[in-house]
């Protein structure tokens, strides 16, 4: 079963952290991301995800699966909303199940990292005063030691 | 010449005013193939932002464009 | 309303989870201990926390004090049980709600650290092959540099 | 002689055999009265171990024993 996927719809924390449990299971890390209504001293509208589908599952999907190779957990998962969404929804989430905490902890951490940084998702805000923006923050690209550009608003 | 299609997201398919491009091309690397969109459609993001995927998997920018193939320029992400 | 609390029976996390979100708010990090099937080694039929109450709610509530405190965050809460738990159910939850990842994440880990270290509750493991035990475990009290014993099995 | 209620918990109640005993005692501190208790019941935990509590609150192990009060002995936590 997919470690990763996107999800067009709001999606139900509970079944996901459900599909992870098991017996085995000391700790369980999460983190979610929630559509806050301020960014960068912005009062935020709302907001859209747009994903390059094919390439986001595939690198996120890479993704957890080296998180559980570097590691010591259990499994882990992971699911971005695409699509339009309002302040106070649910973005992502990360779930990651292990034997004892700290594995949990910094796996969990992790994947959040690299999915901000390497899944080819694009947050589009739109802004209380009717202005909106791609946000196009300025981390190197990944592979790549260049990147001192300002970042685009 | 080299036909192929390039795809366009955020900022850049705003800028383009479209999602998808066919074009024939005789660019000899992938990078000369984004140098020549972002003149054509003013992309203010230099090549050294972006990566890039063919057919749903990153490339190289030396890469030699391929017939037929979905090239896409990724500008920096913001998921999460 | 209290941040910290015990509960003798179990408690649902996304009630918890919803009492801790508004708009303000841009992460969630969340840790849940489970009670596992092996512990050090030995396989655990089920175990028994019991806790000195009002000395638990007190010093976990001063935790969470403390950790609002401490880090940027929004709030932060935690409930931990009491009573006899079977493999597998959820024996403590930490939730807590920042505008960004990096506190959430630190107060999360330092919430739980100190729950564990400071708060009067113990655990009694029952194991499978019948014997059973209070777990002591060698960390120093606070406030004391000493404690160098090895640890009650 | 002052007289106190001591409260057990976890391995030192089970070696009690009781959670909680009244005392009468002339101990001149927190931590003498520790000893008495130990020696009384066999506990195996050193003083070192524990921590104490007079009426639900952290005191030291200096403090001279009140009249009336709780007095708990904490063995080491193993919530979480």
């Amino acid at each position: 079963m997919a470690r990763f996927r996107l999800s067009d719809t709001p999606f139900d924390t509970a079944t996901l952290r459900a599909g992870l449990l098991d017996a085995r299971v000391g700790g369980y890390a999460s983190f979610e991301g929630w559509v806050r209504d301020h960014n960068a001293g912005r009062a935020v509208a709302g907001l859209r995800y747009e994903a390059y589908p094919e390439l986001a599952e595939c690198e996120g999907e890479a993704i957890l699966t080296e998180a559980v190779a570097r590691f010591d957990i259990l499994d882990a998962a992971c699911v971005h909303r695409t699509g339009d969404l309002s302040i106070g929804e649910l973005a992502v989430w990360v779930g990651v199940v292990a034997a004892h905490r700290d594995a949990a902890f910094a796996a969990c951490r992790w994947i959040i990292d690299e999915v901000k940084a390497r899944v080819p998702i694009w947050k589009h805000e739109r802004y209380a005063d009717a202005d909106s923006a791609w946000l196009h923050p300025d981390h190197p690209p990944a592979g790549n030691s260049h990147g001192g550009e300002p970042p685009l608003s | 010449m080299t036909r192929l299609t390039l795809l366009y997201f955020a900022s850049l398919r705003d800028a383009a005013g479209m999602a998808t491009e066919d074009v024939d091309t005789d660019a000899a690397d992938l990078a000369a193939l984004y140098e020549r969109a972002r003149e054509r459609h003013g992309f203010a993001l230099p090549r050294e932002r972006l990566r890039v995927a063919v057919d749903g998997a990153f490339a190289a920018w030396s890469d030699a464009p391929r017939a037929g193939s979905d090239v896409a320029f990724i500008p920096p992400v913001s998921g999460g």
